[in-house]
């Protein structure tokens, strides 16, 4: 086991070099000059060149890759060209905060969308599942900015009963530990700053959630149904063992294979969804300082901040296929 | 005891000509049959042709122009003047809407069709010829997937520059790898069953087996995908329209509205809130007309 | 596009500073009737659009950071509360010599930085030679000409010429010396700061103002707190927090929550909603800025007929596009704001008037009409708060006379990239003016000498060398009287060549709460939050 | 049908159909027979023509919907299955009545070891303590002869090749001493050489545990091997129903006969194959009259109107057949 | 009677995926593993054995559908084998498969017509002719003509092998292997298809390789009968001559295991134990020693080679031929 994960490490390599060659060259075709973001209007033209020269962007894309590689591989992300800060510094904050909102919002997703999912497939064809998979369906066509910008006018603006943006309220105190607030707020027994976060969490991670929930919930449905259309279903109903056992141990197990490789591939949508929705609810995140980054041309913000997307999103892939393996005994290591 | 020779007529074997010839279209003429039956599938196709009357005809839909402002009367809510109310500049939302089903189709067709046609080539390449060129093809494809896509898509903008156009390319390149994938694994199983073994055994060349054997039989996942994909990419494009990397004013694109209506969220929600709807409606409609076509399609449900 | 909505009015072009001394009006109320639920002090929260991006006032130019060093820094003189006269500040008195060359300041000698360090002559030797000795310092070259050839610009020579005396030495006179010094660019730092930290000193700011630097969350908040050894007056508030909430929206929201005190960047949409709310107050900046639509008057074609240029100021309904503005605009007809002075109100402005237009269009050749480029940006800026809904607006205004305006828009650096470029036939752009004078206006937003492409001010590539004329004639002259004079005469020119349609001149407005009082905002665009009390 | 109350299961005019929205499919259509204790009764037919939905039907494991028992009577040690509450129905699967399926491939579930899915069936049965059921899983497996099978139990399924997989089912089907066992097609998906053995091991159980067993087939051969009598089924039906000698020697049903026919046979001398022509029918548009008619050597006028009645015409042999009619003794069934 | 086709020691060996990257020894899966054989013109071979002893395998081989990795095949005194692109379609034209699978075999986007007609297409036959050697063919498998533009999930199993029998005539060819071709069936169906094919090599003077799992049906129809196991020929004889006195173990075996409908005679039952040992890793010297009633020490040692056990040609592999025989 461990020799294979290894060995499915080592198969990462070509893949990451791929994605870190595609990053760079992409963020290097954008248009726009990355000294003047840095200097502003009034620079002239002799300081822009001067701050080129300084950053290398008159090297040869080559050697400029092989900087960004080098650095990379040495923990340094560089420095963001506008506010000079350390990118690696700005993502001990920022990337803790949508794991966060991403973690949260898969928790979400997987526990209603399986549990409506597995309901859904054993009454097949009840209002439950009729309902549960209009929704679901109605759930993957919901544009999320829009259902954050809704969400906000309701709960926010006609309700006021959730607060609209952030992660925290001003006036909350909370000592981070692992910038993971919720995290945090646990550990320090700050209940009150657990539920103004908690408040923070719950419309964003809805917002994200949303997609994801639908997707699992129709994805654990179908591939319910196709395992209670197997032979060894009906051998277990053959032995005469109890409905939930049957549906939740012989049934479930196998049909989470399946919407495992799923819940994987979601996290990407997330992590992507993530631009939209922390630009919507002013999310301290990396999908928010990305957005902001391609808006402004920091370079060095996009490239980092992309290249690190991908790999969490890569090793994401790598744990739900090793997790796959895992829960799978008909698979073998070698 | 009779024992005389079977007198039955073989039902199958009433002749007539005219009733086989027309049977020859039933596979489809089935699975459209099936597809009508759904209920849900029939809601899906009602909206998309819906959009495709309203596309054509928005000129005789459309109750105002979609440019002509009329300042005064901006954020007017909905009556019966304006169906929808006004929006920032005093336009009608409603022939705005009317009018962006034009730009939606657009997406649609043009991102999935750069989708569709590259992707299919490329599963098709690597599932079929297999070794070497499925390693190349599979890896760059992991590559794309290892991207999340509506960050890939924002990604290609920022490169190309935001418009409309560069958004449908970005969707559309964004849904390269789903393609690739299905096609590949389609063409991959069709590959192994015995009527293509049978075709090579009759003497086909490659091209033939290909063409004549292998795509028709993946037809069905690629249909559906792109039935569904129509659907993403409208959502990806007006998620890049509303980032302000897609359609630029003063096009209707809904994501685009929406995204101009955000500042009177408070004041005058309809501006934000029908196109939302809007843009949710029709990409149910591919959506639940997609799922229809997968579950007619689908051959384990043909028995 | 939704970057706009995402970066509120960061008014960058602005500087300036209205701390405050002298009487003190001491009502120490310290209350603990906060409603924070922190320290039991007085917590003020200010909202805003996007993060500072430096601490160092004399590298930034955006208005983001400004709000926050002008809490922090000080600087020789100051702005009155209210408009750009100058009053002391670290600088008691002031002379100049009778050519205009030296400048010799009387210092404060009870002024301490805030890491303790006492405040002295040679501080602001010190910071002068940091500043004229690098390129970096990007105000200071643009106020005081500095060129790469000569960083140090009209400033021949900084002296210490006593403990608390200080004198500069200037190339030329420079009528608007005083006004400049008083901008927050030049906030006096803490020489030993800036040598411990080196290339960090941006995050580890120290000053001698009113407030002390302690936190920075990147993108998320900076906290200062009350300096109690400030020499001006103390503040009433011991902390205030800058947080950053992007969406002008939902930055409304947090206010309406009660969750921040006050906040610039409203959408103009939620006005109204403010002052419907009785938890809530407008309060509006005074108005030192303009926003205009430049025509590249270099450029051939219909953009370099006069006629043209004015028939498009005739066609333009100017009302309804700053009913845009929700009521925070006025309609300008002229480049400068009319607070300031030699600001010529006799000027009658073209009118809306689509007749008149035509025929001057058919009278230029132009009957059938043109199409033409209306460059404009995503992000809101004070003087415009809504680009895209004006560029909007005035595209199906042209439509009438015929004219076809494409929209482009970028966002805010490329924009000013491509305008300085002059590859526009039209763009929007603004000013928020620096220091309080016409020349800060005029010369630099239509003088030739600015119209060079590449790095122009004048995106208009206005040449005209009568205006050239009046306008350095007006720079070297140091009688008021006749510089007014000038500046009449030269927007009288300007009106009739029309190289711009000026808009508007708005008064951005910042949404408190009933609590906030006794807040002053400054034309300039940021101000000291020391005299503010919060109230409950 | 004389001995009803020596039956140890009795199955009288069982019809169990599959509705959809445009057709009735009537998949066991008028099946009755009994089977006593310790014998072992032959169901034998093409595929399609309701064997396994019999077996289901008994087991009350139809799914619906769609399907539904519609009519008859499922009398097990003298009570009516079909009365029972699925509650009840669920302690008698596998305690009372066990059932082997055809794939053993796929009949186990692939995530569970075969000890935890032993154990599961006795511990939902037995009041026995995980240790004990653990030790009857391995006395089981060691009965149906699984080498080493201690370390077996901690296997998965795919671990096992085909024929040990069928006989990990046979020992599960076996946990709970049931009185009858339904071996549905039990070695259709195995080898010969294997078939053999796993057939060899159900005589060997018989005997040993006394129990009774329905073996489902399409194969003659093993019918012949193992069973005591036969019920042959066409298109839902049973169209003979007798012991297995009689029905080898003097079978009567035309289907029965044909099906003999077209087997060929291990013989010196080679005959050309007597095919039956045509397909077997549509369950959901039956022809009128009787269902074999078509593809029928003997066909009457009659056959495409009336469809005949099991009908007995010897001891222990019922036929469904007109050309039996004639010389009816008794109906048994009126369809 | 001449020699149609010669097979020499043919072997198939598959790659499996080695344990890592670098190892040197690639495992292989030995699915044939030499086997030689004749098939004379007009007679049919059957070929039986246990699933997954490589009897398909074989049969691709021969086919070239699969490139064979090691011997000889010879059609018609050629040798075949190194026959690549052009050459290999021009052989099939005389050399033809029937599948196992009736609905996978077929095209499900293709009418019959089509399906049948496409070998003549791909040969370039002009459309009249074409359409004339359809309905011929379609008349001969019983088919009617007016089912031509159907889609194959119209048909029921038996009719679809019928289709695919007429598609394997449609080029005339001399050799067809015929893989399974009733396994699917029910049995009376069964018995439909098999008469057909009896009727079909009279009439076209077809050679059959057959390949089967059902001894009966091998024995219904083969002239002569090859017995493999694990990818090996473990005895070829004339029909009647190997039902009557099998020689090898494995193939006594196999022929008591055939329940049989006769009531009359018991037969005695010899039951092999333990199951089929994975091609993968076959067991060392005789393949079938593990579970052979008669193995001794030599049989884990030295694998038997095919010799000849009787005077008419009846070839087995095993080293106590003669003992077995007297047994
Ligand atoms: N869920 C279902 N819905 C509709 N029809 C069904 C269903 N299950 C079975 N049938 C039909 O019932 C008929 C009898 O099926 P059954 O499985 O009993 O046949 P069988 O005799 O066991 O055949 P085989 O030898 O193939 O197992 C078949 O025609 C089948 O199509
Ligand atoms: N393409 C392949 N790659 C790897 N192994 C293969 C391949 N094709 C067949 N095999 C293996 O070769 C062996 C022989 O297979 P083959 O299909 O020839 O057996 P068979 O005798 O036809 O069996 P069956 O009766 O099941 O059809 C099997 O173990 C099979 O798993
Ligand atoms: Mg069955
Ligand atoms: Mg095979």
């Amino acid at each position: 086991m461990l020799k294979y994960i290894i060995r499915r490490l080592f198969m990462l390599i070509p893949v990451l070099i791929g994605v870190s060659i595609l990053t760079f060259s992409l963020i290097h075709l954008i248009p726009g000059d990355p000294a003047r973001s840095m200097l502003g209007d009034k620079a002239s033209e002799a300081q822009l060149e001067n701050l080129r020269v300084e950053l290398g962007l008159n090297d040869p894309y080559i050697i400029q890759y092989g900087r960004f590689v080098g650095n990379i591989l040495q923990g340094d992300l560089g420095e963001s060209i506008q506010s000079k800060e350390d990118i690696t510094i700005e993502m001990a904050s920022k990337l803790p905060a949508t794991v966060e909102l991403t973690i949260f919002a898969m928790i979400l997703a997987m526990s209603v969308g399986i549990f409506a999912g597995v309901i859904a497939a054993v009454k097949q064809y009840s209002w439950f599942d009729n309902l549960s998979m209009t929704g679901a369906l109605f759930g993957v066509s919901l544009p999320i900015f829009w259902l954050g910008l809704m969400m906000i006018w309701l709960f926010s603006v006609t309700l006021n009963i959730l607060p609209p943006s952030g992660r925290i309220s001003s006036g909350i105190e909370l000592h981070t530990i692992t910038n993971f607030y919720l995290l945090d707020s646990i550990l320090t027994g700050n209940w009150t700053a657990f539920k103004d976060v908690f408040q923070h969490l719950l419309m964003p991670g809805v917002a994200l959630g949303t997609i994801p929930m639908a997707i699992i919930a129709r994805m654990t449905r179908s591939s319910m149904l196709e395992v209670m259309n197997q032979d060894y279903i009906r051998t277990a109903d053959a032995k005469g063992l109890k409905k939930h056992l049957i549906v939740f141990q012989h049934a479930l197990k196998n049909a989470f294979l399946p919407v495992l490789t799923v819940i994987g591939l979601q996290f990407g949508l997330l992590l992507g969804g993530a631009v939209l929705t922390e630009t919507i609810f002013s999310w301290p995140g990396v999908g928010r300082y990305v957005y902001l980054a391609v808006m402004g041309r920091d370079y060095p913000i996009v490239q980092s901040t992309i290249l690190i997307i991908a790999t969490i999103f890569v090793l994401v892939n790598l744990l739900t296929d090793l997790l796959y393996k895992y829960f799978d005994p008909r698979i073998r290591y070698d | 005891m009779s024992l005389q020779p079977n007198p039955i007529p073989d039902p199958n074997s009433i002749p007539n000509e005219e009733v086989e010839k027309l049977k020859s279209n039933r596979m489809w003429v089935d699975s459209l049959l099936r597809i009508i039956k759904s209920k849900t599938s029939i809601i899906g196709l009602c909206i998309i042709v819906i959009l495709l009357l309203t596309a054509i005809f928005a000129p005789l839909i459309a109750t105002h122009s979609i440019t002509d402002q009329n300042i005064v009367n901006r954020y007017q809510p909905p009556s019966a003047e304006h169906f929808l109310g006004t929006d920032e500049l005093g336009r009608d939302i409603f022939s705005r809407i009317v009018f962006g089903t034009r730009i939606s189709i657009q997406i649609g067709v043009i991102a999935v069709g750069i989708s569709l046609i590259i992707g299919v080539t490329l599963g098709c390449v690597a599932g079929f010829f297999g070794r070497w060129i499925d390693l190349i093809i599979m890896r760059f494809i992991d590559i794309m997937m290892a991207f999340p896509s509506i960050l890939l898509a924002i990604a290609l903008v920022a490169v190309l520059g935001g418009s409309l156009t560069n958004a449908m390319i970005a969707v559309g390149i964004v849904g390269i790898p789903q393609f690739a994938r299905i096609v590949r694994s389609a063409v991959l199983s069709v590959k192994e069953t015995e009527y293509v073994e049978a075709a090579r055994a009759i003497g086909a060349r490659n091209g033939r087996i290909l063409m004549q054997h292998v795509l028709p039989n993946c037809l069905a996942p690629i249909i559906v995908q792109t039935t569904l994909g129509v659907g993403t990419a409208i959502l990806d494009a007006a998620g890049l329209s509303f980032l302000g990397l897609g359609a630029q004013a003063p096009a209707p694109e809904w994501g685009a509205m929406l995204s101009d209506g955000r500042a009177a969220l408070q004041n005058a929600p309809w501006v934000v809130g029908f196109p939302g709807i809007a843009i949710f409606l029709v990409v149910l409609g591919f959506n639940l007309f997609g799922d229809g076509l997968r579950d007619a399609l689908d051959p384990r449900l043909k028995k | 596009a939704c970057s706009d909505d995402a970066n509120s009015d960061d008014s960058d072009d602005t500087t300036d500073q209205a701390t405050e001394d002298t009487e003190g009006t001491e009502d120490d109320t310290e209350d603990t009737d906060s409603t924070d639920d922190s320290s039991g002090g007085k917590t003020l929260i200010f909202g805003r659009g996007a993060d500072s991006i430096q601490l160092d006032p004399s590298k930034v130019t955006d208005g983001e950071s400004i709000y926050v060093t002008n809490q922090i820094y000080d600087t020789l003189v100051r702005y009155e509360e209210e408009n750009t006269e100058v009053k002391p500040a670290l600088a008691s008195e002031w002379e100049t010599s009778d050519n205009g060359l030296v400048w010799t300041f009387q210092l404060r000698d009870d002024v301490t930085f805030h890491d303790g360090n006492p405040f002295t002559a040679e501080d602001v030797v010190f910071n002068f030679e940091r500043w004229a000795t690098s390129g970096e310092f990007i105000y200071y070259g643009y106020m005081f000409g500095a060129t790469e050839d000569n960083l140090s610009g009209i400033i021949e020579n900084v002296e210490a010429t006593g403990d608390y005396e200080v004198q500069f030495t200037l190339t030329e006179p420079n009528a608007p010396f005083l006004q400049t010094l008083a901008m927050p660019p030049f906030g006096i730092a803490s020489p030993e700061a800036v040598e411990e930290h080196g290339e960090d000193y941006f995050k580890n700011p120290v000053g001698t103002g009113a407030f002390v630097f302690d936190e920075w969350v990147p993108d998320d908040s900076i906290t200062v707190t009350k300096n109690d050894d400030y020499f001006g007056e103390v503040a009433k508030v011991d902390e205030v927090i800058f947080r950053t909430i992007p969406d002008n929206g939902a930055r409304f929201m947090e206010l309406q929550a009660g969750s921040i005190d006050f906040m610039m960047g409203l959408n103009p949409q939620d006005i109204q909603t403010a002052e419907d709310d009785e938890n809530l107050q407008i309060v509006r900046r005074p108005s030192m800025n303009v926003g205009y639509m430049a025509m590249n008057t270099s450029k051939e074609g219909p953009m370099s007929e006069q006629l043209v240029r004015q028939a498009i100021n005739l066609a333009i309904d100017k009302d309804a596009l700053v009913s845009l503005y929700e009521g925070i605009g006025k309609a300008a007809k002229n480049p400068i704001p009319p607070s300031l002075w030699g600001f010529n109100d006799d000027i009658e402005d073209y009118g809306y008037d689509t007749e008149e237009a035509k025929a001057l269009l058919a009278e230029s050749g132009y009957a059938d009409g043109f199409d033409i480029t209306l460059y404009t940006f995503a992000n809101p800026r004070p003087y415009m708060p809504q680009p895209k809904f004006a560029a909007q607006a005035i595209q199906e205004m042209l439509k009438e006379v015929n004219i076809n305006v494409e929209i482009v828009e970028n966002d805010w650096d490329t924009h000013l990239t491509v305008t300085e470029n002059g590859e526009h036939d039209m763009a929007f752009l603004g000013w928020t003016g620096d220091n309080g004078d016409p020349d800060n206006f005029l010369y630099v937003l239509l003088d030739k000498d600015n119209a060079k492409v590449g790095s122009a001010g004048n995106i208009a590539f206005y040449k005209d060398d009568e205006v050239h004329d009046l306008l350095k004639a007006a720079q070297t002259e140091m009688d008021q009287d006749k510089r007014t004079e000038y500046y009449m005469e030269a927007q009288e020119l300007i009106h009739e060549d029309a190289p711009w349609f000026p808009i508007a001149h708005t008064t951005p407005p910042i949404a408190a709460s009933q609590k906030v009082l006794n807040y002053l905002p400054h034309p300039t665009g940021s101000e000291p939050f020391n005299l503010i009390e919060l109230d409950e | 049908m004389e001995e009803t109350d020596s039956s140890l299961l009795k199955v009288s005019n069982l019809h169990t159909h599959f509705f959809s929205k445009s057709s009735v499919v009537k998949a066991v259509d008028g099946v009755t027979f009994d089977i006593k204790p310790g014998e072992t009764l032959g169901i034998v037919g093409e595929s399609g023509s309701g064997k396994s939905i019999t077996a289901m039907s008994i087991l009350g494991l139809i799914p619906s919907p769609p399907g539904k028992i519609v009519n008859g009577e499922i009398i097990y040690k003298g009570e009516d299955l079909l009365q029972k509450s699925s509650k009840q129905m669920r302690q008698i699967r596998g305690k009372e009545i066990a059932m082997v399926f055809q794939d053993p491939m796929t009949s186990l579930n692939p995530v569970f070891t075969v000890e935890k899915q032993m154990i599961e069936t006795i511990l939902a049965h037995e009041p026995v303590s995980k240790k004990a059921a653990k030790t009857r899983a391995l006395e089981l497996l060691e009965l149906v002869g699984i080498p080493d099978a201690k370390k077996r139990l901690k296997n998965y399924p795919h671990e096992f090749s085909g024929g040990m997989r069928q006989r990990v089912m046979i020992a599960m089907a076996l946990s709970c001493n049931p009185s009858l066992l339904i071996a549905d097609e039990p070695t259709t998906a195995l080898d010969v050489t294997i078939q053999a053995q796993i057939l060899e091991l159900f005589k060997k159980m018989q005997q040993q545990l006394n129990m009774s067993i329905i073996m489902i087939t399409h194969d003659l051969g093993v019918v012949s091997e193992v069973c005591d009598r036969v019920m042959v089924m066409y298109a839902g039906k049973p169209v003979e129903f007798t012991e297995t000698k009689k029905l080898f020697d003097n079978g009567k049903h035309p289907y029965t006969l044909g099906l003999m026919n077209s087997i060929p046979k291990i013989t010196p001398e080679k005959q050309k194959l007597e095919a039956i022509d045509g397909v077997p029918p549509d369950l959901r548009s039956l022809p009128k009259g009787c269902s074999f008619a078509p593809r029928c050597k003997h066909v009457m006028e009659s056959c495409l109107a009336i469809d005949p009645a099991l009908t007995k015409v010897d001891d222990n042999h019922l036929v469904r057949c007109l050309l039996y009619e004639e010389s009816k003794e008794e109906k048994v069934v009126t369809p | 009677m001449s020699t149609l086709l010669e097979v020499k020691n043919l072997k198939k060996h598959f790659p499996l995926k080695s344990k890592h990257m670098f190892s040197k020894d690639k495992p292989v899966l030995k699915a044939v593993d030499g086997i030689s054989f004749s098939v004379q013109a007009g007679e049919t071979l059957g070929l039986v054995g246990e699933s997954g002893c490589g009897k398909s395998t074989a049969g691709r081989s021969i086919l070239k559908l699969l490139e064979p990795t090691e011997g000889e095949i010879y059609f018609k005194g050629e040798d075949i084998t190194s026959f690549r692109g052009e050459k290999i379609r021009k052989l099939r034209k005389e050399m033809q498969i029937i599948f196992q699978d009736p609905y996978a075999s077929l095209n499900p986007r293709k009418t019959i017509e089509k399906i049948i007609t496409e070998p003549m297409k791909i040969f370039n036959i002009p459309k009249e002719e074409r359409n004339s050697k359809l309905e011929r063919l379609l008349d001969v498998v019983g088919l009617n003509s007016h089912h031509k533009h159907r889609y194959p999930h119209e048909f029921s199993g038996g009719q679809r092998q019928r289709i695919g029998i007429a598609r394997s005539l449609a080029l005339d060819p001399e050799l067809v292997i015929c893989d399974e071709p009733v396994s699917a069936l029910d049995v009376s169906i069964q018995a439909q298809v098999i008469n057909l094919m009896e009727d079909l090599q009279e009439e076209f003077n077809l050679t059959y390789v057959f390949i089967a799992h059902d001894l009966s049906v091998v024995h219904h129809i083969s002239d002569r009968v090859a017995v493999m196991y694990l990818g090996e020929l473990v005895e070829i004889a004339e029909v009647n001559e190997l039902y009557s006195s099998p020689k090898h173990p494995y193939t006594q075996a196999l022929l008591s295991a055939v329940p049989e409908t006769n009531t009359q005679q018991e037969k005695q039952r010899i039951i092999l134990t333990g199951d089929l040992p994975s091609p993968a890793n076959p067991p060392k010297g005789c393949k079938f020693h593990t579970r052979c009633p008669y193995a001794e020490a030599i049989c884990r040692t030295k694998e038997p080679k095919l010799k000849q056990v009787s005077s008419d040609g009846q070839m087995a592999a095993c080293h106590f031929v003669k003992e077995v025989v007297e047994n």
